[in-house]
């Protein structure tokens, strides 16, 4: 059963030096405060996986908490580049990440696997691109009845998921609508999870196109309203679009990005 | 009414061109930024029975702006139905159910491969791109695919640093023999001209030039020695109708939109 | 684009002596009067899959439409046995009974590869049991990445598939809610399919739960209502419990059964 | 408020036997029929925090009956979430979150291996039974499995016509061999008694009686040479809030309910 936490105490709890972790959230519900509380708690050494890195994953990466990403498109959507993973992968600032890169389908069936604890998932994909000659985690496959070469990839079963819902109750089942990209699958392949809502509520009241993650599937829960800004929770907060945009003169540069990390996450 | 202004940029040219191209009754796998641009302006326009997919799980969005990114809310809201993104990549564009995946693309060359990954070497990246996003299987697995990009030297270029991709493969004829169960990029639309690949060699071949625009700069913009079609068009110039729609579309959305 | 018609025309045109037919229905949703249809317009040689194959397929086998049965579990849900079946599969009667036999998770990740285009899907499962040896679809396939064994089982790709649903709207989208089973997958799966629906409505107003198989995806939307009887549509009726105890009886004997079949069906 | 018949029948000491295994705060994935009645009945006794899970899409269902079958509208109903047929196999089942599988059998032998399949010869069977269901996975994949079932010569055999879910092989041996997840059978209950596997040869031992049940009864009813654990437990008899909350369930439901 989910344990209904502080954010602060969830990422002590849940996030080790050196674990392998997943921020998912595809546009919708990304999960940032969660990502700079583990900033604030000074992280180091994290694998860092997510279909779309976005702002949160330059924080991280800039703040010199990641030692790998995993990835299938990172950028600043609507915007352009992120500055810091650019930084971090032609320069080596302030740290060498090494990337481990897929395509969406490839890193959505490597969640599917993971949740559904098999080792590997099968899909059409990659065939002539140059993606397998720089990603091992890419293989053939023979399908046993038909004789056809398919892709194969390896499950990801990070050792937490980290995600931003709506609502939860307080026996902390939690309920997601909107566009629910790959969230709860990336919360059944991690051994934890952390679940940050808008609201802890006493009863999930049946909303269109919601889904529930029950309580016996989820590790811990911390309120945060709000703690998907820039990005949005239907149903509570729009997209901060202007934030996106600020966020590439913010992290252009070193300097600014630092004093942005000591102002703004760091206190 | 206000008569509108019949100036057009040339990036109205290129939206308008590559919105012409969708036709109605289709299905089509978007990507954000300039594709989402025509896709949306095509279902404003002749085809109003166009079914927009965003791979963050909306079948059938009907946005009244363009989205300001590929999980904008409104995307969702407006959908026939939502679906999770393993969702809408394993039983939506795998088995060959969309009919057009319309691209952009940070490299292109002269077999249509597309390159959002590096320039430069993949270990020491001269720049580090986003990546591959949904793009390699939306190209495998389209009907056919559309590629919408601006174009100039650096991005037209003989071969790709990396193929993200495949067009038609690094000798153009690569696709058949991985059985891809596309047929590829039929149609190359940019701010200068329109390019398709030849029927035979699946060189792309330029078969149009927008108002204005002389083979010349075409080529001049482009990183290989570009064949002409013999049988030349020139693009009509975009209407009021179009662009009229196209600019209340982007006044809607307050902003453009960049990938 | 799907078209709505009379379940009589689309029978007519979607199914065909010798296809391979999908009838979907997790005890909810079970499309009975599409059922019925193919036994009034008398088509033969069909091969049936369904995962719980129940008093509709105990009422086609009985009135030799079907060559082959492809399932996983085949009884009177609550009640007991399905007679029919017996009687075909024991004795061949009204003729042999070709059957080709899964688990539940098998008969599943049959028809998500089937949606998904793949010709396979690979699951934990079968290890151990013995029907790896009487059914030849299945066979083992090893993890390219760990060297683990798991089973294989090849893609479902039916003619048609037959599902009944709640409501669709006149453009065919097709919106049902409850429990939603495999029907989704069978409908994805399949090269045409038939919903019937308890009503055509002008708009599909949002339903909690509810999940929408676009237009575009179904080939015939049929109005029905009560085409699921005596199992249940969420929101219009209730299960028949009555119905199917009488069904033991009735389809106990032979003789019972066709004059039940000339009585009830082929008027 | 009248007063509990204290009088029970065999099926109600069964049902009982089998609720009481059931802990609290563990899921349960349950087959319709016997392992359904006893599900619920802990859920209404000692075990109020016991999360049931339904193949057809319902965990964490909240009956205030028994389920009809294994869809019955009130599983999803009172559900704490409804998922697809292939989501509860693969997300939840296969990956072993669950905790206890409960299962029926209409043949069980000496290793619990479960047969649902045929009577006789696959090929010309005596007696075509319903087939496999969910039950070879909840078998291999829960973190434990019981099995409740009345007791008989015909029902317990000294091996199975057809394995169609493995307890632990045709010698005992099986399970570690195969890699399965789960620990396999754990405990069988039937009208009679009690049985659990022997730590050693994971033969099934009777390990309980129920009230008024001698050995010699059991071993008439098991079509092997059932050995019998040295600290034979009797059953404690069903208490008069157990026999209350069973007969209210049942009375709620209207009929009983068999696979």
């Amino acid at each position: 059963m989910a344990e209904v936490v502080s954010l602060a105490e969830a990422v002590r709890s849940a996030v080790h030096d050196g674990d392998t972790l997943a921020l998912e959230g595809f546009t919708h519900l990304i999960p940032v405060a969660a990502g700079q509380e583990i900033i604030r708690q000074r992280r180091r050494d994290l694998t860092l996986v997510r279909m779309t890195p976005d702002i949160v994953y330059d924080q991280l990466i800039g703040a010199g908490c990641a030692r790998k990403l995993i990835f299938s498109w990172g950028g600043n959507p609507g915007v352009g580049s992120l500055h810091r993973f650019r930084d971090a992968v032609q320069n080596g600032w302030p740290a060498p990440l090494e990337v481990e890169e897929h395509s969406h389908a490839g890193m959505a069936n490597r969640y599917v696997a993971g949740a559904s604890g098999l080792p590997f998932a099968v899909l059409r994909g990659y065939a002539g691109t140059d993606l397998p000659g720089v990603t091992s985690t890419i293989k053939q496959i023979t399908c046993p009845f038909t004789g056809e070469e398919l892709a194969a990839v390896p499950a990801l079963n990070p050792d937490v998921a980290i995600i931003h819902a709506q609502r939860a109750d307080r026996a902390g089942n939690v309920q997601i609508w909107g566009l629910v990209g790959v969230q709860k699958e990336a919360v059944l392949a991690s051994a934890h999870s952390i679940v940050t809502v808008e609201e802890v509520v006493d009863e999930l009241t049946p909303v269109p196109g919601a889904i529930v993650l029950p309580s016996w599937a989820v590790t811990y829960v911390a309120e945060v309203p709000g703690g998907a800004h820039p990005s949005y929770a239907q149903g509570y907060s729009d997209r901060d679009n202007t934030y996106y945009q600020a966020w590439d003169a913010i992290s252009r540069e070193r300097d600014t990005f630092e004093s942005w990390v000591s102002r703004e996450v760091l206190v | 009414m206000t008569e509108t202004d019949l100036t057009y940029t040339t990036d109205e040219m290129m939206s308008v061109a590559a919105a012409r191209a969708l036709y109605d009754g289709a299905s089509c796998f978007v990507g954000i930024g300039l594709p989402s641009t025509a896709a949306n302006l095509a279902r404003r326009t002749h085809a109003a029975n166009l079914t927009l997919i965003y791979e963050a799980g909306a079948l059938g969005a009907k946005p009244d702006r363009l989205p300001l990114s590929i999980g904008d809310g409104i995307l969702g809201e407006t959908a026939d139905a939502v679906v999770s993104v393993p969702e809408v990549f394993n039983y939506w564009l795998q088995p060959g159910r969309i009919d057009v995946g319309f691209l952009g693309a940070a490299q292109l060359d002269r077999f249509a491969n597309i390159n959002t990954t590096v320039i430069g070497e993949y270990a020491s990246p001269k720049v580090r791109l986003p990546g591959a996003g949904g793009a390699p299987e939306i190209a495998a697995s389209c009907r056919e695919v559309f590629v919408v990009v601006r174009q100039s030297r650096r991005t037209f270029v003989e071969q790709v640093d990396f193929v993200t991709s495949v067009g038609y493969g690094r000798d153009g004829t690569d696709r058949a023999r991985l059985g891809l169960p596309g047929a590829g990029p039929t149609l190359v639309v940019t701010d200068l001209g329109i390019m398709r690949p030849d029927r035979e060699t699946n060189e792309l071949v330029l078969t149009g030039v927008h108002p204005g625009v002389d083979v010349e700069r075409v080529r001049e913009a482009t990183g290989w020695d570009l064949r002409v079609a013999p049988d030349l068009a020139t693009t009509p110039a975009p209407t009021a109708t179009e662009l009229t729609t196209l600019r209340e579309l982007q006044a809607a959305t307050g902003t453009d939109t960049g990938e």
